[in-house]
């Protein structure tokens, strides 16, 4: 056991798995020498050799192809996309080939890579460094969606993701690189090594895919979130006091269905907070698949905490950012029918 | 006094009504292209995608340095598969006609591209191809029974019925899986290059794209990729003049040869006569060698003219002189293979009529055993096949999904 | 007035446009001397020259860049992606530019471009030639989708889309260009010259964007649907006696929510019909707006009928196509409720 | 007996704790590559990327062919530029380090592409530029406040603090709207230039690119569709050796120079010493002149050396050897075009020294005027402007989003 960053706790995955499997490799935007301009890579080339973590051109199409073809070939490939707002000039590929070559081969060739990618805002990064594409990829039939919300998860799904026979998008929330940020970006930091989810330990271990958390045990109303929203979500219902079950998805897709319907069925009531923008985000599946699961059991509306229907903008983050004010908003007004 | 700016938009010497015109083509005599040797820089090489390798000349005889040199059986092998290549297509488009399979693809005219490649190639090397390139898979001798089952869509069909006819996908023979969208497989083939050159494996992969297609990101990626990491591919450019109804010039074929694209990359592009079967068996082996030496990729332009419509969809006679094809400079490779083979004493007339006689029936008797495992609709296809290979196993959700399907209906 | 089908009725769009506005151009793969491989620019370049009507490199990118800094300099281009499948290699400049450069800019600079591209099954295109990509676009703040169902509508629509001063993201049902597709493949095919929509104003009128049409009004149930599943879901309809109001969307981002929610309200029940996959498909947004907006109104769980979550197949295209089979099945069980 | 293959990755010729390594690259003495006619094929042209086009020598002397000829008020209007472009760059930086924005680049060593570039083209010929062409607003003469005021993101942000800092747009000086998104205005500017051609304008449209950002498809999109439609722009690569932490090889840059990808397209390609203020001027307007009279595009690479760290973010000694910036061959673009005019005796180092000062003084005024207006945070911005402009007007779905921020606040 170590305390880790989220940072820590990636680098110990790709570590581990480099180390055990001759197959794996990993190459990406400045991931080599460098080891990343978050750092998730650092010193990996230098103890695996170039020949296993290299830095690739910057064509994020070509970075998934070379991939998909190596991943055909039976290798295990790790790929980083410097940031997820740039995956979609490798959307493309990951649609059109990584998510269906199994399917239209019969079976005959596979693409078993990794996508892993910093998403989502708060760091100051503008339009084209805080957005947060999941909805887009758990449309794509094929495709596995994860996003992990702390270093214990992050290193144990991404073990998984790598060791996965199918591509699987792996979104690494930057917000929550350092520690677990709950929304309030005028008070101080708290570093991962102050939460229990800090230690890590150091060899091999899996988190299934397709299995969320309870984070919080609640009785009054179920909120759904993922990512650095969870951390949000927890703060609202800290400050609220009111009696929330929030569940930690985990893994987007497959969704864990169960989970989240026990959950409703117990407490009537959904709040789903996601940052990226509301029509047709995440939110939008978790509604209506709830609806359909769960309909006489719910008394109140289910409602949605997102991001506006906007870019992302610069100076305006805080007020883009769905906020502990928000969550706690609509825990109350869902606690009102 | 300013120019006046004109946007320019280019438009192919002849549509249908006019006469078909090459006149802007240059055809050189076969034999005068110097072969380089394998382990040349590329810098040294720039001037090779100007010129249009060829070996057989206008009587037949093969010249030059390019001369592969190769024994008459394997140009006998050669003028077989091609045949069959053909006689395959042919057959194919009636079936389609007949409604036992929705759509086709014909390689006719292009027949030399799929078979001296897949000759010049090891059959373990992976091939990463374009919808045009079956004539590989006839030169791996690929059971064409096999190929029927895919087209019909019936029970023993390896893909399940889940692809359109044509897009094949065969592991065992070096056929990599293919797809409706272009050029998408053309840097899959670099990746598994690097993959094959990471294991310290001796096989080298190659891809094949249109002309119209060069112009995706694709091919760039591919081409970036492979300079880079000196990957062990050789990367094809069918010029085959049209794409769809759209003529080469509107990717950028009017203002330099395609395969010049190489020297940018600092790879060694080789410009070949398409139709000659001795000249792509040369440069396909060259190139060959070339990356199994680590000598990394090498792109190709294969010249060539599509002589068929774009696929059964298609009328070509909607934007191009009905007669283009047969004025096309650089004849047709079958012919030409054939008067090879009998200039040298290998061949007859009447071996030709013989053996086309054996390959119509080896289609026909390949077609009868497809039959009986069914065609296009001819029996519903089990639902279940169609939630399997989205992922490993059938996850619980697409389980509910053909449940519903079993019980209700569609 | 004339009689036209969808591909005769978006041609004289174009026809009329690129008459009344010398700002306006096409171009795309197939699009000039041949007219398209759907016939949709047939006659186009023999009437209004090459230089307005012209073909295009096989680079989706390239096209929808090549528009976004002609409608950036001033003009108004018309692209065709010859099928939707071929959209994605040109996500990234439909995302990252053309939906946003007018708010990054503040206004500056603008993108006024409408993509058009046939989408939709049944025509025995498999994987790559039958996808229906519209929850993706509607996810992106900045683009508006549309997708007419009928000669008429489509003229109208793709008039105001190309008049818009936003991008459109234009979607043509390629099931519906001959004939009011009612999802019975095995009964001969209807003309659009027996149907009503088929009489088509030879000249310039509009449809507004964001209004969506009562194709069938009824009092038992709302069904949301466009494109081709209009056809399908008013034969469903007949079909079961049930006294369904159906809506045709036609403009899917923006919204109409208000006709949605008066009939909602009336009904009390829901059934979303698209033929695209399921998870995160466009009924995802529907489903969870209309209980956001109606949840006290609902009587019965929102249900969903859309193609499986599966790549899009070839010779199971009538298992994969929500027949009217599956939309009765659906209306009759949230009747049940 | 066959070779093992094995995978190449190109690494660069010294890392932190080496020394500088530029012992592969090859200087030409300046003025010896000849100046083709402007109207001259692109056939002719095929050695032209592979020389590197100089006019300065090491004496601060204008050399040969390529050498246009600048009066010396144009020749001290680009000192002025490029002096003016680095103190703003220096103080910008220095006020990110005070918190007062979140974000800043610098151009330090590239000022000379920028500026000779603004001074060889039209004012309202429209650029698509990269993060570090801010020297082309800057001999444009527009408003250094009006650029602060976006990069404190304050009250006067025509942006209306939605873009990250330094990602501008300034229509009224032909300045394309930036993105973070590196290349992807690449292409735009060829749509642009073919409208212009459209609509029989005069304008023309410059671009410009990293030399790692070539990778991506849009660079290919660029030059395929300005090499079909001949179209009016001018598509520069900035290789200034780096791309972040990753050295110009991972790019393709060791195996061709990145001029040289103009050949495949049938363009002229030209490689220009971009720290050379002349040969940069020349370089770009022969291109313009060239598009200009209908001749269509030019892809010019201008090769020089990232001085600074990538970004306020970045942090060099991580990945390259500390002092590599000043082993740099060619020099600095303003030492070199001080030396000239001082050559030329039209300058003297008592002028350069005030200048100096009376450019700081500029820039401490423009940013004491833009404070006034509000720093990054110094004041609450009106959440209105957030929805406004994602469409002309705000939808009603916006409307009621805004109405929601402004009752519960985030
Ligand atoms: C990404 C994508 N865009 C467009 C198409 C439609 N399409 C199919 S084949 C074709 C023409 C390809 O021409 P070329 O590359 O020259 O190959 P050829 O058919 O001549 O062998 C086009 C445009 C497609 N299948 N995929
Ligand atoms: C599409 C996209 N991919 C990746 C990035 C991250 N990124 C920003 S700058 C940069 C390096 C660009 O290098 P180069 O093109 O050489 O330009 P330079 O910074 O040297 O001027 C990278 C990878 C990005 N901004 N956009
Ligand atoms: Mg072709
Ligand atoms: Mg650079």
């Amino acid at each position: 056991m170590s305390s880790m960053n989220m940072v820590q706790a990636l680098n110990s995955a790709m570590d581990v798995m480099l180390t055990r499997d001759p197959d794996v490799l990993i190459f990406g935007e400045d991931v080599g020498y460098f080891g990343g301009v978050f750092r998730c890579t650092a010193g990996l080339q230098a103890k695996h050799g170039r020949r296993r973590v290299f830095d690739a051109p910057i064509a994020e199409g070509g970075i998934v192809a070379a991939a998909v073809g190596m991943g055909a070939y039976g290798l295990r490939p790790v790929v980083e996309i410097q940031f997820a707002d740039y995956i979609l000039p490798a959307f493309d590929q990951l649609v059109s080939e990584a998510s269906r070559l199994r399917y239209r081969s019969g079976g005959e060739f596979t693409a078993p890579i990794t996508v892993r990618s910093p998403c989502g805002g708060g760091i100051h990064g503008g339009q084209t460094h805080s957005q947060s594409p999941e909805a887009l990829f758990t449309h794509i039939s094929g495709l596995k969606t994860v996003m992990p919300s702390n270093p214990y998860d992050a290193k144990g799904l991404l073990i998984a993701a790598i060791e996965d026979n199918d591509p699987v998008i792996f979104l690494e929330p930057k917000r929550l690189y350092n520690g677990p940020f709950d929304g309030y970006h005028d008070r101080p930091l708290q570093p991962w090594a102050a939460h229990p989810a800090g230690e890590v330990p150091d060899d091999y271990y899996r988190i299934e895919l397709g299995k969320a958390a309870i984070a919080r045990a609640g009785e009054a109303v179920t909120v759904l979130t993922y990512g650095t929203m969870l951390h949000v979500s927890l703060a609202a219902v800290a400050e609220c006091g009111i009696d929330a079950e929030v569940i930690d998805l985990r893994t987007l897709f497959p969704l864990d269905i169960e989970t989240i319907s026990a959950s409703i069925r117990k407490t009537g009531r959904c709040v789903i907070v996601h940052e990226a923008s509301r029509t047709s985000g995440f939110g939008a599946e978790l509604g209506q698949s709830v609806q359909e699961q769960c309909f006489f059991h719910l008394e109140a509306p289910i409602l949605r905490v997102t991001g506006w229907d906007t870019p992302y903008p610069h100076a305006q983050e805080w007020q883009y950012f769905p906020g502990p004010k928000r969550v706690v908003h609509a825990l109350k007004r869902v606690m009102e029918d | 006094m300013k120019t006046m700016l004109d946007l320019h938009v280019p438009e192919p010497p002849a549509r249908p009504g006019e006469a078909p015109d090459f006149s802007a083509m240059q055809v050189p005599p076969a034999g005068v292209v110097p072969r380089p040797d394998i382990d040349a820089p590329a810098s040294d090489l720039r001037e090779l995608p100007f010129e249009l390798i060829r070996v057989l000349d206008d009587e037949g005889r093969a010249c030059g340095e390019w001369n592969p040199q190769l024994p008459a059986d394997t140009l006998r092998r050669g003028l077989r598969a091609m045949l069959l290549t053909r006689t395959f297509d042919e057959r194919m488009v009636r079936l389609q006609r007949q409604g036992k399979t929705s759509f086709y693809i014909k390689s006719t005219g292009e027949e030399a591209i799929g078979v001296a490649q897949a000759l010049a190639l090891n059959r373990d090397d992976m091939c990463f191809t374009s919808y045009r390139q079956q004539g590989l898979l006839v030169a791996r001798e690929w059971p064409l029974v096999d190929l029927i089952c895919q087209i019909f869509n019936n029970r023993k069909d390896r893909l399940k019925g889940r692809q359109l006819p044509i897009l094949y996908s065969v592991r065992e023979a070096g056929y990599f899986s293919m797809s409706g969208n272009v050029g998408s497989r053309f840097p899959h083939a670099v990746g598994w290059a690097m993959a094959s050159a990471y294991k310290h494996d001796t096989k080298i992969a190659s891809a094949w794209i249109g002309d119209g297609t060069t112009a995706e990101g694709d091919f760039h990626y591919a081409l970036t990729f492979a300079s880079v990491y000196r990957a062990p591919v050789i990367l094809n450019v069918v010029n085959n003049q049209w794409a769809i109804s759209t003529f080469q010039g509107i990717a950028g074929g009017n203002e330099a040869p395609f395969a010049s694209r190489a020297i940018g990359y600092g790879l060694p592009g080789l410009r070949v006569d398409g139709n000659d079967f001795l000249a792509v068996h040369a440069a396909t082996r060259w190139a060959a060698e070339r990356a199994r030496r680590n000598g990394g990729a090498t792109l190709i332009e294969l010249f060539t003219y599509r002589a068929a419509a774009h696929s059964t969809s298609d009328d070509p006679t909607k934007y191009r002189p009905q007669d283009e094809a047969s004025a096309w400079p650089l004849g047709d490779p079958i012919e030409r293979l054939k008067q090879h083979l009998i200039v040298l004493g290998e061949w007859s007339e009447a071996q030709h009529t013989a053996l086309q006689a054996e390959l119509e029936a080896e289609v026909q008797a390949a077609v009868k055993e497809a039959e009986q495992y069914g065609t296009l609709h001819s029996e519903d296809s089990d639902p279940q096949t169609m939630f399997e290979d989205v992922f490993e196993s059938v996850p619980p959700h697409l389980q509910l999904q053909l449940e519903e399907l079993r019980s209700i209906g569609s």
